[in-house]
């Protein structure tokens, strides 16, 4: 195959050592030697090997031949090119060389590392060097792409992480439409008494950022509604967004209260009580929520069941309920977008050994955090079902639907943590004997350790097992009327059988049960166990895959307020800096059409998950928007006309890879000398 | 529909009730069994403690005889937790494992035949009657509703776990003979204890732990003032039954429960007559607790054996 | 071989740990390298309180190459197969057909007799006594020969439900036998030389 | 080096999951067998069947390919697109005479060093129990032909 390129290639090789991780392995004076003399022919004019590449007199040494012997390829052989693909063309590029006209192949994660034989290994290199030289051959100067950004940013999900990146955003004085799926912000956080490991009341520290957030001037807050689509791409998204009706028109509402008061319809609250409590059909879900706006359930409303009732609207002082709001749809123009739409409590009732559902006094994790809250429905006082009996003897169960392969093979992250804190409420509020049955206690944050120090001086029992099964079949004398938790104690390696009052379940945490449609429609992808993936587990842990959608929170994993927090805040820095250099510049790796090629088939534009190859029906040929593609490159494959290119990973430059790496260049050579 | 049928070793006697009941409850609802022919015993739990390689072979050949018998329709019920565990978990295994396969195939040349793991569906009789025959068909055939008589019903451990591909129910809180015993119009009891252990071969191996087992089990079903426990399962109705005096002598208690075969109750829901059913062969009378819902137990010749009596000659098969 | 076979090699010293003979003498994946010690299976043991040491126990015994104490163990026959373990397990070890393992392993190398259940094995050899012999069980002769054999004294104990088994008709006199007992034979056989070779 | 047939295979790895696996087995330092020479494409949905086919052409004796586990895709589904090529491809190489064994579908996540590792060792055993391919020598130049014109899209 020949090189189309009007240039004739001048080819620099150099072959790092990286100390002995390379040469240890790898013969790389003999690697260097053999592509200067064997692959002459195909453009090497220089080839060299160095003890480090990547360092400063690494760089300057490409640099001085660049300009010295007047390169326009480079190929430099050493480690991965998620390491130092940057490095390296950002050396050429100071030398005054287009940097995508330099190319890393590596040859110490794919070769030096991971074999034994020096000669194997020299070999192979010498073919991974080749087909870097044909695949460079077929490299073209590129420019990133320049797009402007929008100031705006949209954060879906007001719970902690949303609400700190919100407050960021809006500090710094840029808008930020806040949207929120519940009648209130707050989330998870809203709904706890204390918090770990300070037992700060949870109330105090959140409600006053709920406020700040409420009425931030740069805050957009749009609660009692969810995002439908999202169009466009970084610096330039299109959102639209139904506002569900409240019934309440919120320019005349005080937030007064008289509606929930004379509401005559109590239904359980599943949501905010988690079931544990009651709410009026019109209703606040807490008093301090955020927006004060009152939300009309009309599925439970008398008067959209039976036609008559209107009680909220004879008693409001401002006349501010209206029976025939709609839905509204609204459209926002943003730059960027940060998700952080929390997570689920994971559903005790699949583990049907543990009673939960058929055994009264057996509690989840979240329906004991209402049930300790001050604000909750026995106002804090720690009882069993009835609302009356103060229990004796509490399990705390940990791992409940976590760690477990039948279930959720991940460590939800905060049971741990908040079991402590609920054998520290239980000791406190009720003086009962505390058992807490673990696996592993897992305090590794600061202070956390601490925290579960202090429980062992509270006098905590910790059974170290994970409990087997919660009845109340009484065996022995002493077990009637109890819940009996057996478990294998297994510091001493025998089945234990603990008869207590109460149980509460530290249940897992779990993906909202709608993370797959949430994923599609902005674009995302989710692990196996459906939290969303950023960019890199460590050092991009709020970026996802697709440029500016961010996600902050427990969407991208379980994890606990301060994180959370931390996450939102980063999320915030990561959304301001792009909005602060005002365009945004993108790797130029995209399919383009060539329009003359181009049959109109079609076939690609179904192929694009990110929806960026239009079709135009006057001229019929389709074209690919470079600001929406992610250069994936599934067209390019696809494209039966060969009309679609991939800049960066075109079928030229792959193909002479192959070539390459199967010596077919040198082969050639042989056969034509022969 | 017509399924291959393996009794197992307890229904051609000591169970010999289960099976007649069995046969009996099903014969209205067109559903035939063909038994399989010359099948052997499935080994129970002892084999495979003993020698892997033969416990897979023993019950290969039943495999065997099954895919070969047209009439079976690729399909095997076992009445028996036990047998229906082991093979099912055979069938499971052989079809994971291709050099076990082989193995066993080895051996079954030896006896000229073969089998093909993949395509046979081993199936509990419970899940033929509540999931083939339905509970819609089997409530518009209750002329007798049991009205009044309180039911624990007994899954025990083996057609609910482990999670074989022919599970059909829970494996912690199995409901299909609950809803069974609904449709039949029994008072159905809520007890904890449905899918724990009747003691298995633990009465022969460690008295203390076996009689424990069973003890915990006619406690809680005591506890919800159950007038009859109903199995599924040749060895739980043994264990519960024939062990229930001894129980009673080791731990000084005074239980009282009869345990039917749910089969037992469905024909009679279905107006059969208690001596078609083979009802009358427990340990523990069943009849204070049938006449509740006005079913006659016709007197069997003896009620206590006492120890001078010489054995009685063998009877002839029941009808 | 995996990686973390490879681990698991090079982690001991003799040539093959006793872990990976369990593991390898177990039919199907037995995952009993990934026991993270929770003790789920000792909790929902029904014979629990009556092992010497609970499942969870033993496969750290069995990690720790305890080979002599583990066999000795009367733990895998107060196995009752309830399957309980299996199915609640974390990490989807087959726990009960590991228990079946090690009662075969007591027996081939003798260990049981030490064990507080040493009759356990004859009671499943007088069973398949009459399996291998007649091919059906055959629980007349199983109750008779086996407490004759292991504990005469018992005979008398067991006799008034014998008799009671017989008055309601629900037990056999002599054994029942398969027709093909001889084809039954010969496949025993070879699978028997078969599990010799493994 | 004895003298057992040692394979040539060419492995395509997307940028995101598989590449970075092998990046992993590398960093963890574990040993597996040098016959494969790796293409980092951007997504395993990049793969298109000509270059499988010149890879076969050109002498390797094996093909790779490896991409992100379902639902875990970058491109958030691009390798199922690549899974129903696949498919096809393997149709079209047991037209042309190439047995479907040379040629493997590997799904390694980016902490799957190890497992990548594996399925490597156990390919290149697979490959060499089939023996060299020689299918570009044996078509003797007409290798040209298939280049190109073989890569079809069944639409979704």
């Amino acid at each position: 195959m020949e090189n189309k390129n009007p240039e004739t290639p001048r080819i620099g090789v150099y072959v790092c050592h990286c100390g002995t991780n390379i040469a240890g392995t790898v013969d790389v004076e003999a690697v260097a030697k053999w592509a200067a003399e064997s692959l002459k022919h195909r453009g090497v004019v220089i080839a060299r090997d160095y003890k480090f590449m990547c360092s400063s007199l690494g760089q300057e040494l490409i640099q001085k031949d660049i300009k010295e012997l007047g390169l326009n390829r480079v190929v430099v052989a050493a480690c991965s090119p998620h390491l130092h693909e940057a490095t390296f063309r950002t050396a050429c590029k100071n030398a005054g060389l287009n940097p995508y006209l330099c190319e890393l192949v590596s040859i110490r994660e794919q070769c030096s590392w991971i074999h034994t034989d020096k000669a194997v290994a020299t070999e192979k290199s010498k073919a991974i060097v080749s087909g870097g030289v044909e695949r460079i051959r077929w490299h073209e100067p590129l420019e990133p792409l320049k797009v402007p950004i929008h100031p705006a940013t949209m954060i879906v999900g007001g719970g902690i992480a949303g609400i700190q990146a919100a407050l960021e955003i809006a500090d710094a004085g840029y808008p930020v439409i806040l949207v929120e799926r519940e009648p209130s912000i707050g989330g998870h956080m809203a709904q706890f008494d204390k918090t770990f490991p300070t037992l700060d009341c949870s109330a105090c520290i959140l409600t006053p950022k709920m406020v700040l957030a409420g009425t931030h001037p740069n805050i957009t807050l749009l609660s009692w509604a969810e995002v439908t689509n999202v169009d466009g791409y970084v610096g330039n998204f299109h959102v639209t967004v139904k506002q569900k009706p409240r019934y309440v028109k919120t320019d005349l509402c005080t937030g007064c209260g008289i509606c929930q008061e004379k509401c005559p319809k109590k239904v359980i609250d599943d949501v905010f009580e988690a079931g544990l409590g009651y709410r009026k059909v019109i209703y606040t879900p807490f008093p301090q929520a955020v927006p004060k706006y009152p939300v009309l359930d009309r599925e439970n409303c008398t008067y959209f069941q039976k036609g008559t009732c209107k009680a909220c609207e004879k008693f409001c002082p401002t006349n501010a309920i209206d029976f025939t709001q709609e839905e509204e749809i609204l459209n926002f123009d943003v730059g960027q977008i940060i998700l952080a739409t929390g997570w689920e409590l994971f559903d005790a009732r699949r583990i049907s050994q543990y009673g939960y559902g058929r055994l009264a006094n057996v509690f989840t994790s979240l329906e004991f955090e209402r049930l300790s809250n001050a604000a909750g429905p026995t106002g804090g006082k720690v009882t069993l079902r009835d609302g009356v009996t103060v229990p004796k003897s509490v399990a705390i169960i940990h791992c409940v639907g976590s760690r477990d392969k039948n279930y959720n093979n991940y460590c939800s992250a905060i049971c741990c943590m908040q079991s402590l804190k609920f054998a520290h409420l239980v000791h406190e509020r009720t003086g009962a004997e505390v058992y807490n049955c673990y696996i592993d206690i897992r305090t590794a944050a600061k202070s956390y350790d601490e925290f579960y120090q202090r429980l062992l001086e509270e006098g905590t029992h910790f059974i170290r097992g994970k409990v087997a099964e919660i009845t109340d079949a009484a065996r022995y004398p002493g077990e009637e009327g109890k819940i009996i938790v057996q478990v294998e104690d297994t510091l001493i390696g025998k089945q234990r059988r603990l008869p207590v009052d109460m149980v509460i379940l530290s249940a897992g945490l779990e993906p909202r049960h709608d993370h797959k449609e949430v994923a599609r429609l902005f674009g995302l992808s989710c692990s196996s166990d459906g939290w969303l993936i950023e960019r890199h587990p460590k050092l991009d842990p709020v970026a996802t895959m697709t440029e500016g959608i961010y996600i902050a929170g427990c969407v991208q994993g379980p994890k606990d307020i301060p994180a959370s927090v931390a996450q939102g805040a980063a999320a915030a820095a990561r959304a301001l800096g792009k909005i602060q250099q005002k365009e945004v510049s993108m790797e130029p790796i995209r399919a383009t059409v060539d329009q003359d090629k181009c049959s109109g088939c079609r076939i690609c534009n179904n192929l694009c998950p990110f929806n960026a190859i239009l079709f135009h029906e006057d001229r019929m040929v389709s074209e690919v928007n470079p600001a929406l593609c992610q250069g994936c490159g599934t067209c390019v494959a696809a494209c039966p006309a060969g009309a679609i290119s991939g800049t960066g990973f075109s079928n030229e430059q792959i193909l002479a890879q192959i070539d390459g790496l199967l010596l077919k260049n040198i082969k050639t050579l042989e056969v034509l000398q022969s | 529909m017509k399924y291959g049928y393996y009794p197992g070793c307890s229904l051609e006697k000591n169970a010999a009730s289960y099976h007649v009941s069995a046969m009996a409850a099903i014969k209205p609802f067109g559903v035939e069994f063909v038994e399989l022919d010359d099948w052997n015993c499935c080994g129970a739990t002892e084999y495979i403690s003993l020698n892997l390689m033969a416990s897979y072979a023993l019950i290969a050949r039943n495999l065997a005889i099954a895919a070969k018998t047209a009439d079976a329709n690729q399909q095997i019920v076992a009445p028996c937790s036990a047998c229906y565990l082991n093979l099912s978990k055979t069938e499971k295994y052989l079809t994971e494992s291709p050099s076990l396969t082989e193995k066993v195939n080895i051996a079954l040349k030896e006896g000229g035949l073969s089998y093909k793991p993949g395509n046979m569906r081993v199936r509990h009789l419970l899940d033929i009657v509540v999931n083939d025959i339905g509970y819609d068909a089997i409530a518009s055939k209750v002329t007798k509703p049991l009205k009044g008589l309180r039911v624990a019903p007994y899954y025990g451990c083996m057609i609910v776990r482990p999670s074989l591909p022919s599970q059909f129910d829970d494996p912690e809180y199995p409901v299909t003979l609950d809803k069974l015993m609904q449709v039949l119009g029994a008072t159905v009891i809520d007890y904890p204890m449905k899918a724990h252990c009747c003691g298995g071969h633990m009465t022969q191996i460690s008295q203390a732990t076996g009689l424990e087992l069973i003890r915990q089990l006619l406690q809680s079903a005591a506890d919800y003032e159950t007038d009859v426990i109903v199995t599924l399962c040749p060895m739980c109705q043994l264990n519960l039954d024939a062990y229930q005096s001894d129980v009673n002598k080791y731990f000084k208690t005074k239980f009282n429960i009869p345990i039917l075969y749910f089969t037992q109750l469905m024909g009679l829901a279905m107006g059969i007559e208690a001596r078609d059913l083979g009802i009358g062969k427990e340990f523990i009378d069943a009849r204070p607790a049938l006449a509740k819902i006005g079913v006659e137990v016709p007197e069997t010749a003896k009620k206590k054996p006492s120890k001078e009596e010489l054995p009685m000659p063998k009877m002839p098969e029941e009808v | 071989m995996t990686t973390t076979d490879m681990a698991l090699k090079t982690s001991t010293t003799t040539k093959t740990s006793f872990m990976e003979e369990v593991i390898a003498a177990t039919p199907g994946e037995s995952r009993l390298n990934y026991c993270i010690q929770c003790g789920t299976c000792g909790g929902s043991c029904p014979s629990g309180p009556d092992m010497d040491h609970t499942p969870r126990a033993l496969f750290a015994m069995i990690r720790a190459g305890m080979k002599t104490e583990v066999l000795k163990s009367n733990t895998p026959w107060y196995c009752v197969s309830c399957y309980y373990c299996t199915s609640r397990c974390p990490q989807e070890i087959h726990i009960t057909d590991i228990m079946y393992t090690l009662k075969r392993m007591a027996i081939d190398e003798g260990y049981f007799r030490e064990s507080t259940a040493a009759d356990a094995p004859g009671f499943s050899q007088t069973f398949i006594f009459y399996v291998e012999n007649f091919g059906r069980s055959f629980e007349m002769g199983l109750a008779t020969a086996y407490k004759l054999m292991h504990h005469p004294l018992d005979m008398f104990a067991v006799i008034p439900m014998g008799l009671g088994m017989m008055a309601k008709n629900r037990i056999d006199i002599i054994p029942k036998r398969i027709k093909a007992v001889d084809q039954l034979k010969s496949i025993l056989k070879k699978a028997k030389e078969l599990e010799a070779q493994l | 080096m004895s003298d057992k047939f040692e394979p040539v295979i060419i492995g395509f790895t997307c940028n995101w999951c598989s590449y970075r696996a092998a990046d992993m087995a590398g960093t963890a330092r574990m040993k597996y067998a040098p016959n494969v020479r790796l293409i980092r494409l951007m997504c395993s949905g990049r793969l298109d069947p000509t270059f499988v086919l010149k890879a076969f052409a050109d002498g390797a004796d094996g093909v790779l390919v490896s991409g992100c586990h379902p639902g875990d895709c970058h491109y958030v589904e691009q390798n199922y697109k690549m899974l129903r090529r696949f498919h096809l491809l393997i149709r079209l190489l047991k037209q042309m005479g190439i047995e479907p064994e040379r040629i493997k579908l590997v799904w390694a996540s980016a902490a799957e060093g190890a497992i990548f590792a594996d399925e490597i060792n156990k390919f290149v055993e697979q490959v060499r129990a089939l023996g060299p391919l020689n299918w570009g020598a044996s078509k003797n130049g007409s290798e040209k032909v298939m280049v190109q014109e073989t890569a079809t899209e069944v639409p979704a």
